[in-house]
């Protein structure tokens, strides 16, 4: 299992849902249903043109919290598996910047785990994204 | 010494990321944040979130010891 | 796009999430979220033992059903692309079936998407499953 | 001649999937299915869905063309 990576991890080098996929799966042959997420970086937002995004990460405690989601989504949703990869540094229009996926007997679970865990890690976890456009660079802060 | 940490806009804000602050006998965290919001206020407007060695920390009285390490943290934007 | 296959397919050959997720990403930067289902043969039935799974389709009208319910979802979600394959012929337990994915500008309709084509699938696709097992074969017969 | 398909479970049941069934003027769907259920009663027993020329057909009483491909096909279980 040497070849096997972190099911939780932060990391700026892009990540390919084949590898992901066959770890989950490698982690049990009871599983029937994969749900994943992958959010994506777009090339605009709020009609003004964006270049680039930039991910900043408390780290420790960003890895921490993901990796509670993870064990509290298998035990609310009785997954078989979770994973969850959340790139930082600069990610360029098109590029991915978080992967989740959950494993589960039947299809039902694992949608709700996974759709449960992106929006958690939205609440929970202590990242920020910065748009960089033509017109300058600025801190994504959401409102209440 | 209390490490205090700044990440993204905060950091922007206050032109740094990490702060070292000295520590003294009975310090809260409500005291550490006003001290700092006094000399970076642009900065602690956004801040939502306090986390103590990288925990949530929810109550203002909590007492620091020195060591710690606090994070004054503006709302998440991740995923 | 020589090396693009087509969004609707009905393969012996297994797939490559990766190859999918690229062929979905290249369609738009618009897209700010993808969630997708993979569906998997699992090693187990109602407590019997599988260790193959064979499907059939008929071919030219589960190929049409499928091209129609993408239509369908794109329109209904709002999506900006969305693909689906759907594997035939002889799979090893643990092995891939079929994998569904969905790109919109934001989560939600990605989601909802997803998970209505892979009910759908099920009901309208005429495809149909044998398990086997050292007990012998037999096909699935879902009851009404 | 109309083509009838059989796939899967009905085509195990039936030993066969597919036949060449002779046009007669009139003939609906309904006869031609009957008139197969007759000689093969267990793959017709679990017949949920019809289709002719590979779109669905609820119309018991549409008639039938010279040339037709016509599929009798139990619950699907894809997925």
């Amino acid at each position: 299992m040497q070849d096997v990576k972190e099911a939780v991890r932060i990391q700026m080098e892009d990540f390919s849902q084949d590898e992901e996929i066959r770890a989950l799966r490698a982690s049990s042959k009871r599983i029937g249903g994969i749900a994943t997420f992958l959010g994506c970086a777009r090339d605009f937002s709020e009609d003004r043109e964006v270049t680039q995004l930039g991910f900043e990460a408390y780290g420790s405690m960003a890895l921490a919290e993901m990796n509670r989601l993870r064990d509290e989504a298998i035990i609310r949703f009785g997954l078989l598996d979770a994973r969850i990869v959340h790139r930082i540094g600069t990610i360029e229009a098109g590029g991915q910047i978080v992967f989740i996926a959950a494993g589960a007997e039947h299809r039902g679970p694992a949608f709700d785990a996974c759709r449960w865990m992106i929006d958690e890690l939205k609440q929970r976890v202590p990242i920020w994204k910065k748009e960089v456009s033509p017109q300058g660079d600025s801190w994504v802060t959401p409102h209440p | 010494m209390i490490s205090v940490l700044l990440f993204g806009p905060v950091a922007e804000r206050a032109r740094v990321s990490m702060l070292q602050f000295e520590h003294r006998s009975g310090l809260t965290l409500q005291q550490l944040r006003d001290e700092l919001a006094a000399s970076h206020p642009q900065a602690f407007e956004i801040v939502c979130f306090t986390a103590v060695n990288g925990e949530q920390a929810r109550d203002p009285q909590l007492p620091l010891k020195d060591g710690d390490e606090v994070a004054f943290m503006a709302r998440f934007s991740g995923g």
